[in-house]
């Protein structure tokens, strides 16, 4: 007798003999047990707003991409492919919910309301950060891999303690997932059944790393073994994960702990404006993945349901490129930081050490200037 | 009014006082509840203020920290626990990449007031990793507040700051003092970035923080007997450091003796040593000393107290900066430059 | 339609709905299709080497135990009730394989040919570890939680490299389950695939911690999520624990990776001589798990069948009191260090800068000798 | 015979003749094989030693050192690639608690051949987390070796030198300075320990490492301008340090100035000074200076430039050594005592 991995019972770990779908690629609805009781609202306006918010999501990426490669912006993380991924659940969010993030959630910034003027700063390397965490509830972006999580389970764990009705959703990518630090927020989330919504957006890369460096198995098994449900689902479906979404969020809710959801998608462009995708992967793989484009399927679904195209494609566009501009203007007119902004917001409470050393600082850039 | 504590009963009555006036504070670590910590100086804290504020955690520094910092954007005031000093590195990526870096990262948007209670230092008898002090990596750290305490009345009241400050503070707790009792006056809270002369004289200063004050203090009073005259000053903080009052004791003593349990290599006695010398450069009448941890990492137990400060290596190193006899008087470094290091 | 944890199949994570067991309290067989096949060769000559190897390392810890309260040792983590959980897999390794363990392995140790002298000098706190890593294959003692489960896995990994015919075992507790590394650990030994065991001895606490404060579910459900196959063995028998450690080794060597076990026992005494278990748990269940010690189970056994047992129990008391006798004499009779040793072996190529320490010290030592 | 390389080349060079060299070399880290690296550092070298030489790890710093260890186990000589500064943290447990201390823990009976390259330092007009400086953690760490290196030829001898060690080395990259070129000459392996004084000069003494050394050598030049001779001391190795090397300079110049990126506090800089200040007190003639990053995170890139160490800055503390008009000769900080600080 052989000991091998165990298959779970696919009605409870949901999608790990493939990924949920409810839409299919040519926009017809496939039926889901699962995934349909929480699409009962979506007609086709509702259906119309998520595609308007995965094109201006699209539009924001690609116009902040071109600007990096017109030197505005000095580096950009693509999410191109993964719109749906982040769409789908940020509109499950509700207001009161917090986000924790890495650095590739245009998405979620974008519809949280980040403002872009702010947002536009991180990329022209002015800020640190590109919002207001307090006003839209989500953390400041988050480059140490994996670190968020914690932070997230630790904000649900709060919210808990103080009977409030927030979730918190924290996402990260499959690289991430060897980390320790999203072990241990799995562990937490776990035995403290904290209101919290893990979204692993796999997008097949970790930089160079295909998936399969980082696991043998699909990703929705790991919280299994932590005692977490889990769904794996068609990343490129807004509907799936949008559905997906809604019911780890009425979970959390109703104080039933935390939800595991696997998107499964593909980061199409490079992983940042500096990397160069030819040195690991095919062409081939990516024009299979541009086959499944998210929006595309949107619109398809919407055809089918009659829905009156060309106007829906001209709002669209208009929607997406005011933003474009908006954005464009906001990279173009970014205030730049002075320099003695470096040494404020180190503490609550100034020390003496660093105000001296402003006063330095100071002094010295006068003397510069007297100078010359 | 004060009372007799020992210095683990004034930690645990300063989180008492916390908990009991501010119900944002929380406790959470590695056996605090139930247990009331390895040291019980969590003692009784889970059956007053319920398994919700005192929190058994699961085994995990980092997450332990992680989780902190997710609470205090809810507005907690997470109190965490690291069981021992040498358990603190697990979580070394969060406080330096996260907690340190939050406020400056968001702008001054994201608070994090966050109190990190850390045991260090030997003198215990203990096994590997149970009696290190890792204080100077987190002086290197911007955005962080260290502190440290050498008596129960310490104890308590910088605790009570570190909780109430809305910076993040690693206290370190000298673990070997636990036992020592003291006087508590618990109307006192104190401030986190003042050193305290707590001996004054004329002719060596000596720097000392956390366990090795009460050893300056000792080789004061031994000083005394030879006629020399030996200010000490508990620096409390540790990042940042008082270098104001060690540089007016320097200015009328000339002479400068830092000491910590810590190995010696870019370390906190590195830091102030160097602020001496820039600052206080014309008052300098010899060469600083230090009496540290050798740079080694922390030896078996059975030989710690010849790793240790101890009293007459303090003694000798104040010799050193009198132009003394001592005990490098005669002492032949050759050997060194032509043999062990190429 | 409600999302929970799956429940995998028992034939594939075994063990999962009920420890495996082979050895019932009375000392009856009981059949396991699984293990079964891995006993065949434990007759009952085998089972007395086996009882006796139990009787040595529980006389080992109580003298040790009673040395402490003498003052003879500065600390003692007890193991207690967990000697078939650590003899078992210890009579399954090879010579040529490798023990990364924690501070509680003296079972390990002592089957290994830790030289006992050594060996007291750790609890003496004479030196930080105990024995010849390299002679007696076994890394040092490990006290940072879970910190030896990479080190375990990356020796596999180079062993697999080098074609060498080695196994790793690395074992670790219920707590270390919920550290970053041994969940990294468990990333890298599926992704390399590494002839690497995982022995999890579960002894229902850490320090003070209950095993559910880590972890609602079995903990041999966790390595099923990162694609390792795993058992959940009774830790109280050492037949089970033996066929186990058998099964998961004849893996690794035969190049099916990974294997995870969760031996199922618990520490009857206290997390170490200067901890007081009363304030965390009841004396009566303490006293259930008394009832299931692993001793007197195969006392039982060896009584069904036929075994001579006063002979038995003679020649086992004989050898377990010259281990006491030898244990003791080392640790009375073992060197101090010297301090001059705190400068050595800091470095390969010792530094000037700490030769200059100890030439500091040494000097300091004479004076204040010289003083006297 | 010399080649013209760039210093990220050298070190690709430095890694394949030491694959080449010994069978018993392997390479791990993240996107080091089929990319070559984020700096393409490691180019070409998965395709020429094969996958299981050059190895494509999962993402997790901690595990990266930690099976580096299992393996040195089995005398393999593990160089781990850790991607950026910023990302060291979460393996600091296995590197400070581990790999520091095994040879220590075991009596001398366990090497760890380690060597862990980690890219360093700002100017590189990145995001967050990608251009600092770290090494003063490890320089505080008993049991490792921390070198750096300044020109293409100093990092191929150095890097050789760090894999041929028997101790742990970590080797920090320059990271701003992987595409400037040097004559570099394959036969040269370099020890761990020695500085080099790669310019000479009475009045001041400069001691750089890594960035900063190119810097220092700027300002050498400018300040020959105005009659003032600058000795430039490229470090090499940051722990252990080559005081010997300084204090014989500062013996001749009585003036020292320290530079390098990571903030001042409790840093390499500090303990530099403190070792001269405790060995060559009597020589000194001007109160020793330090010009570094600031006491704060890593700001935003596009005002780095503000923070790092820059030419302007050294000849201000040039200036300052020698008692000339500088930027704080009018400098009022009496605001300090009374104001900011409590
Ligand atoms: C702790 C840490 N290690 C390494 C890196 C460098 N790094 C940046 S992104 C990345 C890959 C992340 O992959 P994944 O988690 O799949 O997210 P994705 O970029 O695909 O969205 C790496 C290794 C980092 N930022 N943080
Ligand atoms: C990183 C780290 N954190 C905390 C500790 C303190 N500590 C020592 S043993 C222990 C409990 C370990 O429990 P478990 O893993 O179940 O092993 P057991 O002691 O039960 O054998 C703790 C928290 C430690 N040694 N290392
Ligand atoms: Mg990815
Ligand atoms: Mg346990």
């Amino acid at each position: 007798m052989s000991i091998t991995v165990p298959a779970p019972d696919p009605e409870l770990a949901a999608g790990l003999d493939g990924p949920l779908t409810v839409l299919d690629l040519d926009g017809t609805r496939l039926p889901s047990e699962l995934l349909d009781p929480h699409l009962r609202d979506i007609d086709e306006h509702a259906l119309t707003n998520l595609y308007v918010d995965m094109v201006r999501v699209r539009r924001l990426d690609t116009e902040a991409f071109a600007l990096t490669r017109q030197g505005q912006l000095v580096l950009w993380p693509p999410l191109l492919g993964q719109e749906a991924a982040q769409v789908g659940p940020a509109r499950a969010l509700g207001e009161q919910d917090w986000v924790f993030g890495s650095y590739r959630e245009h998405g979620f910034a974008l519809l949280r309301g980040a403002d872009m003027g702010e947002f536009a700063r991180i990329w022209k390397a002015y800020a640190h950060s590109g919002w207001d965490p307090r006003e839209i509830r989500m953390a400041p972006s988050q480059i140490i891999i994996g670190a968020q999580t914690l932070h997230g389970v630790g904000y649900a764990m709060a919210a808990k303690m103080d009977g409030a009705d927030e979730v918190a959703l924290t996402t990260f990518g499959d690289g991430a997932t060897s980390e320790g630090d999203v072990n241990e927020a799995l562990v937490w989330a776990s035995t403290f059944q904290a209101p919290v919504v893990f979204l692993c957006q796999n997008n097949q890369y970790a930089i160079s790393e295909p998936v399969h460096v980082q696991s043998g198995v699909p990703l929705a098994l790991r919280p299994t073994g932590f005692g977490i449900p889990s769904m794996r689902v068609d990343g490129n479906d807004v509907l799936a994960m949008h559905a997906a979404a809604r019911i780890a969020f009425d979970r959390a809710r109703a104080g039933d702990g935390p939800t595991f959801i696997e998107a499964v998608t593909y980061r199409r462009g490079p992983h940042t404006t500096t990397d160069d995708p030819k040195r690991y992967r095919d062409e081939a793989e990516v024009e299979a993945w541009i086959a499944k484009d998210p929006i595309d399927r949107v619109e398809r679904a919407l055809e089918r349901m009659g829905a009156n195209m060309e106007a829906v494609r001209a709002e669209a566009k208009i929607r997406a490129d005011q933003l474009a501009k908006e954005f464009r203007a906001a990279a173009e007119h970014a205030v730049p930081p002075v320099a003695d902004e470096i040494f404020d917001n180190v503490y609550a409470q100034p020390t003496r050490r660093l105000e001296r050393q402003r006063l330095e600082h100071r002094a010295f850039v006068s003397s510069i200037e007297g100078a010359k | 009014m004060t009372e007799t504590l020992t210095l683990a009963k004034a930690v645990n009555s300063a989180l008492a006082d916390s908990l009991e006036g501010d119900d944002r504070v929380l406790l959470m670590g590695e056996d605090i509840g139930k247990l009331g910590g390895v040291f019980r100086v969590t003692d009784g804290l889970q059956d007053r203020f319920g398994p919700q504020r005192v929190i058994d955690s699961p085994l995990a520094e980092s997450a332990i920290i992680g989780t902190a910092i997710g609470m205090s954007y809810r507005g907690f005031r997470v109190v965490a626990e690291i069981q021992f000093d040498g358990f603190i590195y697990p979580a070394f990526d969060q406080i330096v990449a996260q907690v340190a870096k939050l406020r400056y990262r968001s702008q001054g948007r994201v608070s994090m007031p966050l109190t990190i209670r850390v045991p260090f230092g030997g003198a215990i008898g203990s096994v590997e990793h149970h009696s290190e002090s890792p204080e100077s990596y987190f002086a290197h750290t911007a955005g962080l507040r260290v502190v440290t305490a050498s008596t129960p009345q310490e104890a308590y009241s910088t605790l009570r700051a570190a909780i109430q400050s809305d910076d993040p503070v690693l206290f370190f707790e000298p673990k070997g003092k636990y036992y020592t009792k003291g006087e508590v006056d618990r109307s006192i809270v104190r401030d986190l970035e003042t050193a305290n002369v707590v001996a004054s004289g004329r002719d060596v200063t000596i720097a000392a923080y956390g366990p090795t004050v009460d050893t300056a203090l000792r080789a004061a009073v031994a000083a005394a007997d030879e006629g020399i005259e030996v200010e000490v000053i508990d620096l409390r903080s540790i990042s940042p450091l008082d270098v104001d009052t060690v540089v007016e004791s320097v200015r009328r003593t000339g002479r400068l003796v830092v000491t910590h349990e810590a190995p010696a290599e870019s370390s906190v006695s590195s830091e102030l040593i160097a602020s001496v010398a820039e600052r206080a450069f014309a008052h300098l009448e010899a060469a600083p000393e230090r009496v540290t941890g050798y740079d080694t990492p922390y030896p078996p137990s059975a030989v710690e107290h010849d790793y240790l400060p101890s009293l007459d290596r303090l003694l000798d190193a104040v010799d050193r900066t009198l132009g003394r006899r001592n005990s490098r008087t005669d002492l032949d470094y050759s050997a060194l430059t032509t043999g062990a290091a190429r």
